[in-house]
């Protein structure tokens, strides 16, 4: 398969507050991440709340610029907001990812009529692809307050859909629904891409879904990559303390779900002044000196060549 | 909840209380109207307290309290001494006509103060106080006022410490009308300090201490004020004359003459002069229609005249016909008896039919909208589609009339004039501008394109020259001096406003007079309106009250008591 | 907190430097020459001595040129001469500020008790008909001209009945107070009733979201009585965000002083520049219309510091 | 071409609900029905004006001194005023001049507001700073003062000829302007508020995503997404428009007669209040009555619009 997406070292830095007075302080949402995508495959990206996952996600569908580092798709670098990129984005929020004055067939054949489709064209077109995600033709003529949480992200993926994509950023695309609609627009994911080979990044922190769909995961905290590895290596033998601890969290049917703080200790250290060193340090059980001093390097686990650690003592 | 309403009540009865005491308070203050007081109400704050510099009427209604002129005119229109011994005339041989070193005829005067006269702090007026205004009136860095009678003077010498010899470097009928002066003993160390005028009048203690009884030589001193709402007046110990019988006299200032007449209907206000100052003419018609016995009603003939100029540049207004067209357009009668109860009399020319030299011989021009159109016609205007006149060459007789805003009566009465120039085929187009925009860009820079309401004043000791000689059309060459806004400009009215102004004797004035009106009858350099009356609203127990023509009736306040 | 402080000083110094230009420029436009007025058609004057007094009040110079001179003067305390009076300005200034001082207190005194009872008393049973009633009076409130209030209240108390009068000033300065206060009764009613409507509006909406709130159910459900509720919790509540309505208020209310002040003939500082600018007297305008900006701008300065120091809530960013 | 139409129409029916419930919410409020119908039969009497004239003949300018202060006959409903002018008929032609500047000021001032506002919002960041500043200094502006120098201004110094200066068009433009120059600070706080919550929500993000560009969304989705505020303060501020122009107008700042309007007609009858106080009480009650009308109305849109009955629909 060939390389759809690469990003080399992308960081973003978030300027925050900074008034008339104050200096201003830089958020590292991103720091130094290099991943690839290759075409039809699913990429997921997973981590706690504030790991830079969302930011990494909108940097690649460009709706963010990043600071330092490329982005290529097809090997060829796009520059900031401008580049074209094959990219569509559905979000985590189905009600706000609608604009509640337009009706569902004008919101569908937006991304058309960005691109100076005709409107019969157009109007027949967003028809044929609600009926692809499901939905009947009469739907274009509502509005989206008309409809369930599920039906609406069946719409966003219409509108994701319709622009032909190679790629589609899906952050956190189910975890705002019901879990009997969760399967649902899982499977009618998952479909898509047997139907038109789309790439995926799948931002979530939902390691079964994961499981479920990815081929690959990268795993962030705090911003920087831990770990990268096809989804077997990586849910069989992770590699990284953090992923373990993730995966620990996870609940197992007949298990239950063992207590996070056993594993995960403290808080996540703020983004605005990371841990020195590997940042995961101050929780990790592992960590020694050696892990507040050096940062560990993204680096092959030990006899597994595809699974990449970011860890002093990976196994 | 019953609480609330408790503390609700509560608050409406201490509300209540609140306001009945306020009442009965004000009732009270209300219900003594001080016998040993007079409240004048008036419009316009004073510029400046300076006597002789940016003179206007409120000035002059004002300041005269305090500050006496050395002659003036009392209510018959006769000129009497204020501040002098005896007024100089040729016949007692005070004022005589010299040979001039130049060969040109001169006047000199002989001036001699009154005896015991002093400054309110005590200082006796002397002829350095005259000498020292009159260096300052011919000093052109200070620049007193327009047509300051001191500035006339070529020469002063000193003849003791009460009289001085002026030189007049031509003949004047109006040799012996003299304004006011300054105490030397203050005013001099300010003005060696600051010898122009922008520093002098910032720093003369007229203005950076008006209270200052040294300041004044009147039956009145001024001891207090407030920019912008009083000015009040006490008896000067010092003054020779009559003593004061009033102990104050108060000028509280309003915004409006609405405000004045509803001050003055609520008893807050004792007196209000009429028109300049106060208020309007029709506003004391009103008044006098709905309480004839609450007030007096003081109305004198006026000098005053409102008129309209024509500007002379503007080609259809330099046609004489098309002039006399629009004065006979205009029903003179009709807005003096409707809107001023017929007590503002039609101006047939400069002069008021009440005045000794009113010339009886010359074109009168009642209302005849017939005659106007008559006239028009000739002149080669003729009634177009709609209803405006136009001539040959396609013009409208569409003509701009300026008027000042704000001013009520001018409004009114510009609306009237284009009510009745339409029954005419003239089309006039109101534009009514502020006071300053009025007096600087349309006057003084003559840039109105067609008609100007304004009003001028013909008194005895002013030349016609002012508003009729072609020497005083402004223009940028004299700083805009003059009031001959319509720029007209006639030989014969230079060369008979000259002789009149050198006639001394009564029946070659009377002559000159008489031919000055019969050229303006004539020429229409201006179309003249009607005469604002003088007037003055004042409680009936108010006596002794001098309401004169020409000077203001200040002069005299020291007789006034009220019983 | 301080920091906070500092930076809006340094800021609101910021914002009276450009209004400072701003007006200058403004009143630059406005008609007349200001040495022409001053010279009002002096015969004797040469046109060398025009120039030469053009050139010391700076007219011939450009308006930047002019502004610097101002700025700089006005720096070292020297805010210049009212041309129509001949005094420095701060001498025609100082007794207005004290007189609409008078004015502006004696409103926001009766104002804002009033206000809070309104509110009050409307927000117990909203949509009844106490709370029509006050909700009609706040909307005839924003919507009365008042002008018009003020001529008709002349017309009422004054020329009819003859009980008040019809000006805000006494006669004399050494009028006694209770003198002072009659003569204050109609503008202090023409502007409290201009002023009380929107704060009405504000009290009766915050105190009816606190009479919802979870703290006034507890101290409902606790017993305690319905006044003690309204007037302990819910009323103080309402009280902290009324600093932040008040301050924005005050620019409206200085407008309004400015008509009632007209009206009544009273010298404050509206009319003083109201009169300045009728009178083309530039430097009075300038001056008195930049302190009312300074005053507007320190009071809804003031008031955001006051609230930030009430409410701990707010975090300052 | 058909799917168009039949597409269309089910989906105006779906607007058409929005707005037909909005309006059954307007037509429960009492008051402000009154209010909305007296507003009309105000605007249509005035409108009627010039031909009221045509047909009774009247010249609502024409002055007649021999009718002064008559008072009110079938000729003259009102009386006739200080110059024998029908009242009546003027108080209709100050209305025209007082609801035009309200109305054609609101507009522009919604037009600087929402520019100002939208930009500042959307671009945000220092460019938003600046602008908020630039408001902030106009709000601690005391308005009726600010007013009074900019109706001061002498037209003829930024290069307007005498006679243009002083044309009743550019009389009646100025003061639309220089009210919608000091006021529009309220629309653009509405709307920079808006714009900044609707700028960054997902259906701008996939908009731009799909290659949007700031026009784009701010006309295709910002400006519907914010106009319910905005039409609630722009009904608001048409009352209070029709305030300030009075208060000018009758500071002797606005309108200058001959031209009448509510405000300067006040002017006049204030000098008038002895001998004919009812002349002070007609456009006062007016100004009153029709201020208090467009408050009421915009009340009534207000909650008519209120954004917790309607799903979506956003306000700061």
């Amino acid at each position: 398969m060939t390389e759809l997406l690469r990003l080399d070292n992308i960081s973003v830095n978030i300027p925050l507050g900074g008034g008339f007075l104050k200096p201003k302080v830089w958020l590292q949402a991103v720091n130094d991440v290099s991943l690839t995508v290759l075409r039809g495959e699913t990429l997921a990206l997973v981590g706690e709340s504030g790991s830079g996952k969302s930011t990494l996600g909108y940097v690649v569908a460009g709706l963010r610029r990043q600071s330092e580092g490329t982005v290529s798709f097809h090997g060829a670098p796009v520059d900031g907001e401008d580049g074209k990129r094959p990219v569509q984005v559905i979000f985590q929020d189905p009600f706000s990812a609608l604009d509640p004055r337009m009706v569902v067939g004008e919101i569908v054949a937006e991304p058309l009529r960005l691109k100076g489709v005709p409107s019969e064209q157009r109007l027949a077109r967003a028809t044929e692809v609600l009926g692809q995600v499901g939905l009947p033709p009469e739907a274009a003529r509502r509005y989206p307050h008309q409809f369930s949480g599920g039906q609406r992200q069946r719409i966003a993926i219409a509108r994701a859909l319709i622009a032909e994509p190679e790629m589609i950023v899906a952050d956190e695309p189910l975890s705002a629904l019901d879990v009997s609609i969760q399967s649902q627009v899982l499977n009618l994911l998952d479909d898509i891409k047997q139907e038109h080979g789309i790439s995926y990044i799948f931002i979530s922190h939902d390691l079964g879904v994961v499981r479920h769909l990815a081929d690959r995961v990268a795993v962030l905290y705090l911003g920087r990559l831990m770990e990268v590895a096809s989804r077997d290596d990586l849910f069989v033998t992770p590699s990284h303390p953090y992923t373990q601890a993730l995966l620990a969290a996870v609940p197992r049917i007949g298990k239950g779900r063992r207590k996070k703080e056993q594993i995960l200790k403290g808080e996540i250290p703020s983004p605005l002044s990371p841990p020195s060193g590997c940042v995961f340090h101050t929780r990790c059980p592992r960590a020694e000196d050696i892990c507040r001093r050096e940062r560990p390097a993204l680096l092959p686990a030990p006899g597994r060549p595809t699974q990449l650690s970011a860890c002093h003592f990976k196994d | 909840m019953t609480s609330v309403g408790l503390k609700f009540k509560t608050f409406a009865k201490v509300a209540l209380a609140g306001a009945a005491i306020a009442v009965l308070a004000s009732s009270t203050t209300m219900a003594q109207p001080s016998k040993d007081q007079l409240v004048v109400g008036q419009i316009q704050f004073l510029t400046n307290f300076h006597p002789l510099i940016q003179v206007n009427n409120t000035k002059r209604l004002t300041i005269n309290y305090s500050l006496r002129p050395i002659t003036a005119f009392d209510e018959n229109v006769v000129n009497q001494c204020i501040l002098c011994e005896t007024l100089p005339t040729i016949e007692n041989g005070l004022a005589k006509i010299v040979d001039l070193p130049d060969g040109k005829k001169g006047m000199q005067v002989t001036l001699t103060l009154r005896k015991g006269l002093a400054w309110g702090d005590g200082v006796p007026v002397t002829s350095k106080d005259i000498e020292f205004t009159w260096k300052m009136a011919r000093d052109p860095k200070i620049g007193f006022s327009n047509y300051n009678s001191w500035d006339r003077a070529t020469d002063l010498k000193i003849v003791d410490d009460r009289t001085v010899v002026l030189t007049l470097p031509q003949v004047l009928s109006s040799y012996n009308s003299w304004d006011q002066i300054l105490p030397e003993h203050l005013e001099g160390p300010v003005y060696a300090a600051n010898p122009t005028l922008d520093t002098y009048v910032k720093q003369s203690l007229y203005n950076t201490q008006p209270t200052n009884p040294g300041l004044w030589n009147g039956a009145f001193l001024l001891s207090d004020y407030q920019i912008g709402t009083r000015i009040v007046f006490q008896p000067n110990p010092h003054w020779p004359g009559t003593k004061p019988h009033l102990q104050r006299i108060i000028f509280s200032y309003r915004d409006n003459s609405s405000a004045l007449l509803q001050n003055l209907l609520a008893g807050a206000v004792d007196a209000v002069p009429v028109s300049p100052g106060g208020i309007s003419f029709s506003q004391m018609l009103d008044l006098r229609g709905q309480q004839p016995t609450k007030f007096k009603y003081y109305i004198d003939y006026g000098t005053n005249v409102e008129r309209i100029a024509v500007n002379f540049d503007n080609p259809i207004l330099q046609d004489k016909s098309v002039r006399q067209a629009l004065l006979y357009a205009i029903d003179r009668q009709a807005i003096s008896d409707e809107l001023f109860g017929g007590l503002q009399p039609v101006a047939n020319g400069i002069l008021s039919d009440e005045n000794a030299y009113y010339n009886k011989n010359m074109t009168i021009y009642k209302y005849d909208a017939e005659k106007a159109q008559e006239l028009l016609a000739s002149a080669g205007w003729k009634p177009g589609p709609d209803g405006i006149c136009v001539n040959d060459k396609g013009e409208r007789l569409s003509l701009e009339l300026v008027s000042t805003a704000g001013n009520q009566t001018r409004e009114q009465i510009a609306q009237v004039v284009q009510s009745q120039m339409k029954d005419v085929c003239v089309e006039i187009k109101n534009n009514f501008v502020p006071l300053q925009e009025f007096n600087g860009e349309m006057a003084r820079k003559r840039r109105f394109k067609a008609l100007m309401m304004s009003s001028i004043d013909f008194s005895p000791s002013v030349s016609p020259r002012i508003a009729l000689g072609s020497d005083s059309i402004p223009k940028a060459e004299n700083n805009g001096v003059g009031n001959n806004f319509s720029g007209y400009a006639n030989p014969a009215m230079d060369e008979a406003i000259s002789e009149l102004e050198v006639a001394l004797d009564p029946k070659t004035t009377k002559e000159k007079w008489a031919e000055v009106q019969k050229i303006f009858a004539d020429d229409l350099p201006m179309l003249p309106l009607y005469f604002y009356p003088r007037a003055y609203v004042a409680v009936p127990d108010l006596v002794n009250f001098r309401q004169g023509t020409l000077d203001p009736l200040a002069i005299w306040a020291e007789e006034w008591d009220r019983k | 907190m301080l920091r906070y402080t500092i930076s809006r000083l340094l800021q609101a110094v910021l914002v009276i430097l450009v209004m400072s230009l701003l007006l200058f420029m403004l009143i630059g436009l406005m008609p007349g020459d200001p040495v022409e007025n001053m010279l009002e058609g002096n015969p004797a004057l040469t046109p060398e001595t025009m120039a030469q007094m053009r050139a010391l009040y700076g007219v011939d110079q450009p308006l930047y040129t002019r502004y610097g001179h101002w700025l700089t003067s006005a720096l070292h305390g020297d805010l210049g001469y009212s041309s129509v009076y001949f005094r420095p300005v701060l001498d025609v200034l100082g007794p207005a500020i004290v007189q609409t001082a008078k004015l502006l207190v004696l409103t926001e005194l009766i104002s804002i008790p009033l206000a809070m009872l309104l509110g009050a008393l409307a927000a117990r049973k909203p949509g009844g008909w106490t709370d029509s009633i006050i909700s009609l009076l706040a909307f005839a409130s924003i919507s009365l001209p008042g002008f018009w209030t003020s001529l008709i209240l002349i017309i009422v108390f004054s020329v009819k009945l003859g009980w008040l009068p019809a000006s805000g000033t006494p006669l004399l300065s050494d009028a006694s107070m209770s003198e002072q206060l009659v003569h204050m009764i109609l503008p202090v009613t023409v502007l409290t009733f201009f002023h009380v409507g929107p704060l009405v509006r504000y009290v009766r909406a915050s105190m009816i979201e606190t009479l919802n709130s979870d703290f006034v159910r507890t101290a409902r459900a606790k017993g305690l009585s319905e006044v003690t509720v309204v007037m302990r919790h819910a009323l103080r509540n309402a009280l902290i965000p009324m600093v932040t309505v008040l301050a924005l208020g005050f620019g409206s209310l200085f407008s309004g002083a400015l008509v009632v002040e007209t009206i009544f003939g009273m010298l404050g500082m509206g009319k003083i520049i109201y009169d300045a600018i009728s009178n083309i007297d530039f430097n009075l305008a300038l001056v008195g219309l930049l302190l009312a900006t300074i005053v507007t701008l320190l009071s809804s300065l003031l008031a955001d510091l006051a609230y930030a120091w009430l409410d701990p809530r707010i975090t300052l960013k | 071409m058909s799917t168009v139409t039949a597409d269309k129409a089910p989906a105006e029916a779906g607007r058409n609900s929005v707005w037909s419930k909005r309006w059954e919410r307007f037509r429960h409020n009492k008051l402000a029905m009154i209010s909305l119908v007296f507003l009309a039969l105000m605007a249509i009497a005035c409108a009627m004006a010039g031909p009221i004239e045509h047909f009774t003949g009247i010249d609502a300018n024409a002055t007649n001194l021999l009718r002064r202060f008559r008072p009110p006959s079938a000729q003259h409903w009102l009386g006739t005023d200080d110059l024998g002018r029908d009242v009546l008929l003027r108080l209709l032609h100050g209305g025209q001049v007082s609801i035009a500047v309200g109305l054609l000021a609101t507009v522009i001032t919604a037009v600087i507001g929402i520019a100002i506002g939208v930009t500042a919002g959307y671009i945000g960041g220092q460019f938003d700073n600046i602008l908020m500043r630039m408001t902030d200094c106009i709000i601690a502006l005391p308005l009726i003062p600010v007013l009074i120098v900019l109706g001061a201004v002498d037209l003829t110094k930024i290069g307007l000829s005498p006679e243009a200066a002083s044309s009743p068009a550019v009389v009646f433009l100025r003061i639309v302007i220089i009210i919608a120059l000091v006021d529009w600070t309220t629309i653009a706080r509405i709307a920079r508020a808006g714009t900044i919550t609707v700028r960054d929500v997902d259906y701008v993000r996939a908009a731009t995503v799909s290659g949007a560009k700031g026009p784009y969304n701010v006309f295709v989705h910002v400006l519907p997404n914010i106009a319910t505020p905005l039409i609630v303060a722009m009904t608001l501020s048409v009352g209070r428009i029709i305030l300030f122009e009075s208060t000018l107008s009758f500071l002797g700042f606005g309108i200058v007669p001959p031209t009448p309007t509510w405000g300067n007609m006040l002017t006049n009858a204030q000098q008038l209040i002895i001998s004919a106080p009812l002349l002070a009480v007609y456009p006062g009650l007016l100004i009153f009555t029709t201020v208090m009308a467009v408050n009421f109305v915009g009340d009534g849109v207000r909650s008519a619009f209120d954004p917790r009955s309607e799903a979506g629909s956003r306000s700061h």
